[in-house]
């Protein structure tokens, strides 16, 4: 089968990862790096925007082709969709206010704090398995909302994809907040394999294509590019 | 003045969108809810039950479930269709569900139910006197709906109306979950982007007030015109 | 050469409201410019009869021709009805029917209420229709109400006004159902002055009336309703003067 | 029936997703979603009839803010109310510091807070119109007969005009219920809330909604039914009798 | 040994709607057992009157004397109105009216419609006031439609319940604004037989009727109206036999 158009979903605004500039212009890091992926393969590509919710339901139902937009690659999602090869591992870490008292976020740490947590990722899973006993979990439709709540004292922690945090509280809140503890990567059942692009079932020649590609640009240099304008002054 | 962060044009266009959706639902739910109402009052047996059924299951489902039911669960049941031809035939299409039309049919879906009900107690306040009167000089079934049951109905439906209405506007809100960038979807994405969600919310509550009041206007306009007659005497 | 056809004819019309039998078999001829008056106690079965002419209710049983046409009926699931509704619609613009409660259209002025049937059922040019509606205006004497609304009018003047909306259809025969008794006594003078005009034009009518004297010095056939049958009819001389039956001579008996 | 019965459970056994973990979540969101639709009705029908009541006082100073209160909440969405009560409060200075926060940390009283401003505010509005639409000539007896303005207010006008706002009340009803979904947007883990959680867990979004769906269904129909009964009973006057 | 105090006296009553000036200045005194019929012309101020003496509206100028108790006013912003409302409140307690259209609170059944006043204003208890009300439900031939509701009755039923409503206030005086002009005529003499009855049994009632065979036979006293003023009164036999002004003949006069 031709394939000389693919359909990428996105959910906005993920920054740095995915989101637009004021005049509506879609950009962030998976969208520079799809769009070199699809004139690797010569191929044309489009983004749709749809909201979080509706993002493997608009796969299945054919509304696009793919989604590409910092999808974990876990085995319960396998169940629904394809995945490609990952595209970028980024860690997740914990953040507090720079006067936090908590030093090693363990289950004695957290013991009656209130955490914060992005509604339905990877965080929420892993938060609320390990700690949802001893913790309170406040599950949030963003990021931003989040800080919001950190801001007015009702958060004491919050656990993030490292990218994220690191652009919405240490970027631009200089000095309020603080990474504490390690990044974190393991368990795999949690943290899976790293972002990848989701395919229908079906699809597994388009996969395959983009496998491909995917290593093609990291042989050349061109992935390389992209992720230091995104990532550069961090070495992860 | 309140700085847009150049999210000026992106909110208009959303604003935009969120009017456009509005109206077209609104005629879609009101014509709906005329034939529901009709249905519910009528003698016949399975029409009274078509339109006590989708009342109740419309008003009973959640609106967002509701949404994305019929906007993914539609596109899947054409897909199926679609995939058929091509397992079968080699026929490869793809029949795409709009966005738009399907926000429109949805909100209009759920809004004709509630309309309907609201028809339906202002068709029964009528005089059915006049209505006798109308059918007596020999007026056909239609020719008595448009010159007398509905005019004297409206009057009695207007505020009932102007509430859906109020709801309904809201409402399309909802659509930002099928992907339509309307202007709550355009002030929520500003808002992260620019780190002020205040700013474009209270923008957002402007905007709606705003499209309150020329409603509300609208409605009023509307009352004295379906008031006429009712007023006080000379 | 054919004679013109009777106006209105019902035949042996019965009618029931689930398992009471309300008309038992009534038969009535209206030649041209016959003024029939029904009465009867309250129950009796007067409307019902009425309806029936018009077919605001459907009879059971029975007859109906009007100016020589005759009605169609077929069997449906809920019961006798018309065959073809456009003849009924026809038939009804041949009959006007003035109400107990006036049912003037309250969105409507008087002028539009009188002009509506003309040219939506009829199809009568729209000046033509308002020239025709402001003479018989003039008629009624409402000529100075025509751009009033029903509520800002007595009741009088709305029965007046209704009279006149009947009028502009030129009807056949015109049927009255107790056009009087939802008016306080002081303007049912007026009224009444209306309808002995139209008898003593020639107008064929049909009223339902408890005004004995309407019927006593207007009518050219009373006809005495008891419990969906005809107890008396004739002339009104002898039916309410020489009374034959007890309840009817109960019935005239005064009140109070 | 049996092969029924054997059909459910082998669906049951097959289903990764309704487990007891999740079902308990749904449980606890149902109680959420039910406390916090009742609390904010009941409230907001107690505020809503000395505002219905006001909103038609002759005196422009009573009407007017009463006017403004359910014209602005009314006019905006619930979201936005519901935003900048949870997230607004904040910027208040000092609040932290005041009794009034040990209520607003939390996000129920906050929520409840939203919920009941706003069902309060058309609460009123169909009261209103309920009152006015009181029959002049009842209104009048009620006077010739010696009754003070509260007597008839209790007795006489409310009792019909509840009477009369009951079907436009119970749209309300279901209305709130629906819109109550909103509240997991303050990380309440309301139905609503507790399905995403699901969907975002097992990313089987069709089970998930489809089985709120079912609940939210259910509720309605209770609501329903409650109404259906609540009309029969007391709206008998407008009936004719069935001798 | 003091006399015991007139039931109702109205002094020299003015009324001004706008501009115009309804009531130009009547006086009535209604002893124990009067039975006071005002007649007129539609327009001619009788409900206004009749209104003004248990203040549903307020006169412009004049005294009004209850039992002996007279109303006092201030002159406000807004007009003449009472200086002290407990004292309207208590007055018209002891003045019951019956208004043409009933107006029975339709939420309620007729029996909690007859208790509802005796109970909340007069402070009766319950059990009393229902003892009392099947009373008078039985005297107005009722009993059977105590848990009726309004709408469930004909208009003769829901006039007559209206009179024993306003019976349970067990009232000095009656006011009736023409309770029967909103009735078919057959249920006019049923109410018409309950107001006699009363009459004779000695209670004061002041009447606005259209019922010239009512003013003849059971009032004490006849006051026509024309515009505003007393054109003429007197006792029955005088009034309506022998009429003076050509107003009042013309007013006599059979309509048809
Ligand atoms: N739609 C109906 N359903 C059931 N019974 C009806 C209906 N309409 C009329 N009836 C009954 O039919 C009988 C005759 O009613 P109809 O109205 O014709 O009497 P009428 O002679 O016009 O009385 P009135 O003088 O009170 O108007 C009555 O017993 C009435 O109760
Ligand atoms: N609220 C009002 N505002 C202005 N004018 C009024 C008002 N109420 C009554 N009128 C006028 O006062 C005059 C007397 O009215 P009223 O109702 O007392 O007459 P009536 O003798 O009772 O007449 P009817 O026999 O028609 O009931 C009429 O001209 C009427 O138009
Ligand atoms: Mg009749
Ligand atoms: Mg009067």
């Amino acid at each position: 089968r031709e394939y000389d158009k693919v359909r990428f979903g996105v959910d906005v605004p993920y920054e740095p990862m995915e989101y637009r500039t004021p005049d509506g212009e879609l950009t962030g890091f998976d969208i520079e790096l799809g769009n070199a992926l699809c004139a690797e393969m010569e191929i044309e590509c489009e983004w749709i925007v749809q909201g979080w919710d509706g993002i493997i339901p608009g796969l299945l139902s054919r509304k696009y082709d793919a989604i590409m937009s910092s999808m974990t690659i876990n085995d319960e999602r396998r169940e629904q969709v394809l995945f490609s090869d990952p595209y970028i591992t980024p860690p997740s870490a914990w953040f507090a206010p720079a006067d936090s008292n908590i030093e090693t976020p363990n289950a004695e740490a957290l013991e009656g704090k209130t955490i914060g947590v992005q509604r339905g990722t990877l965080q929420d899973n892993y938060v609320t398995d390990n700690f949802g006993d001893v913790a309170r979990v406040s599950r949030y439709a963003t990021a931003d909302d989040m800080v919001l709540d950190m801001d007015a004292g009702r958060l004491d922690i919050v656990f993030l994809d490292f990218p994220i945090g690191k652009a919405t509280l240490l970027d631009s809140e200089a000095g309020n907040y603080q990474v504490v503890g390690e990044m974190i990567t393991e368990p795999k059942k949690y943290f899976g394999d790293g972002f990848g692009i989701a395919f229908r079932q079906r699809d597994e020649e388009l996969a395959a294509k983009f496998n491909e590609a995917l290593a093609t640009l990291k042989e050349n240099g061109t992935y390389n590019e992209i992720y230091n304008r995104y990532f550069g002054n961090n070495n992860q | 003045m309140i700085d847009l962060h150049g999210y000026g044009p992106r909110l208009f266009e959303g604003a935009l969108v969120t009017i456009e959706l509005a109206i077209l639902s609104l005629i879609l739910a009101v014509v709906l809810g005329l034939l529901t109402a009709s249905a519910k009052m009528s003698r016949s047996w399975p029409l009274h039950r078509l339109g006590t059924l989708y009342t109740t299951i419309i008003r009973g489902v959640p609106d967002l479930v509701l949404m994305m039911l019929l906007f993914f669960g539609g596109q899947i049941g054409i897909n199926m269709f679609t995939d058929m031809l091509y397992d079968r035939y080699d026929i490869d299409i793809f029949i795409n569900v709009n966005e738009f039309v399907a926000g429109v049919i949805t909100i209009g879906l759920i809004f004709g139910a509630y309309m309907g009900e609201t028809f339906r107690g202002a068709f029964l306040a009528v005089d059915s006197g006049q209505i006798e009167a109308g059918r007596a000089y020999g007026m056909s079934q239609w020719l008595v709906f448009r010159r007398i049951r509905f005019p004297l109905m409206m009057r009695h439906a207007l505020p009932g109306l102007s509430n859906n209405w109020m709801v309904l506007l809201k409402t399309t809100a909802l659509v930002s979950v099928i992907g339509l960038s309307d202007m709550v979807r355009v002030a929520s994405e500003a808002s992260k982007a620019t780190r002020e969600p205040f700013t474009f919310m209270i923008i957002v509550a402007a905007i709606y007030l705003l499209i309150a009041t020329f409603s509300e206007w609208g409605f009023a306009h509307l009352q004295k015109r379906y008031n006429v007659g009712f007023g006080e005497s000379h | 050469m054919a004679a013109t056809p009777i106006p209105l004819e019902v035949r042996n019309i019965k009618k029931r409201f689930g398992n009471t039998e309300v008309l038992k078999g009534l038969s009535l001829q209206a030649h041209k410019g016959d003024v029939i008056t029904l009465i009867g106690a309250s129950g009796s079965g007067k409307s019902t009869f009425l309806r029936c002419m018009n077919l605001l209710e459907q009879p059971n049983e029975g007859d109906l021709i009007v100016h020589g046409e005759e009605i169609r009926f077929k069997e449906t699931r809920h019961g006798r009805e018309p065959a073809d509704w456009k003849q009924v619609v026809r038939m009804r613009a041949k009959l006007s029917m003035v109400f107990q409660s006036f049912n003037l259209w309250s969105h409507m002025t008087l002028l539009e209420n009188v002009i509506e049937a003309p040219v939506h059922v009829l199809g009568k040019p729209k000046k033509e229709a308002v020239e025709q509606a402001h003479a018989l205006l003039e008629r009624v004497g409402l000529s100075e109400r025509a751009d009033y609304y029903p509520a800002q009018m007595s009741g009088g003047q709305q029965q007046r006004g209704a009279i006149a909306r009947a009028l502009a259809m030129d009807p056949e025969v015109m049927l009255f159902d107790e056009p009087t008794s939802a008016l306080d006594p002081e303007l049912v003078g007026d009224v009444l002055k209306v309808m002995r005009d139209l008898a003593d034009e020639g107008r064929t009518m049909i009223v339902v009336t408890h005004e004995m004297s309407f019927a006593r010095d207007v009518s050219t056939q009373v006809i005495y309703l008891h419990q969906g049958l005809v107890e008396e009819a004739g002339p009104p001389a002898e039916v309410l003067g020489n009374p034959k039956s007890e309840r009817l001579k109960q019935f005239l008996a005064p009140k109070h | 029936m049996e092969a029924l019965i054997a059909n459910i459970t082998e669906l049951l056994a097959e289903n990764t997703i309704f487990n007891a973990q999740t079902l308990g979540y749904y449980g606890e969101g149902l109680v959420t979603t039910v406390q916090l639709v009742f609390l904010s009705l009941i409230i907001g029908l107690v505020l809503a009839i000395p505002l219905a009541i006001g909103r038609g006082s002759k005196r422009k100073w009573i009407k007017m803010p009463i006017f403004f209160y359910t014209y602005v909440f009314r006019g905006t969405p619930l979201l936005v109310q519901l935003y900048l009560i949870y997230y607004g409060v904040v910027f208040v200075e000092g609040i932290q510091d005041t009794w009034l926060w040990l209520i607003l940390e939390r996000p129920f009283y906050p929520a409840l807070i939203a919920f009941t401003l706003n069902t309060a505010a058309y609460t009123t509005e169909i009261f209103h119109g309920a009152i006015k639409a009181t029959s002049r000539g009842e209104i009048e007896a009620a006077r010739a007969y010696g009754m003070s303005y509260s007597l008839m207010m209790r007795r006489i006008i409310l009792p019909s005009a509840f009477r009369r706002a009951l079907p436009a009340y119970g749209n309300e009803v279901i209305f709130m219920l629906h819109a109550s979904a909103i509240a997991s947007v303050v990380t309440i883990m309301d139905l609503t809330g507790a399905a995403r959680f699901v969907y975002a867990r097992f990313y089987a979004p069709f089970e998930a909604f489809l089985f709120v769906a079912a609940i939210y269904l259910c509720l309605t129909f209770a609501i329903l039914y409650l109404f259906r009964y609540l009309e029969k009973r007391m709206l008998a006057h407008l009936k004719p009798a069935s001798q």
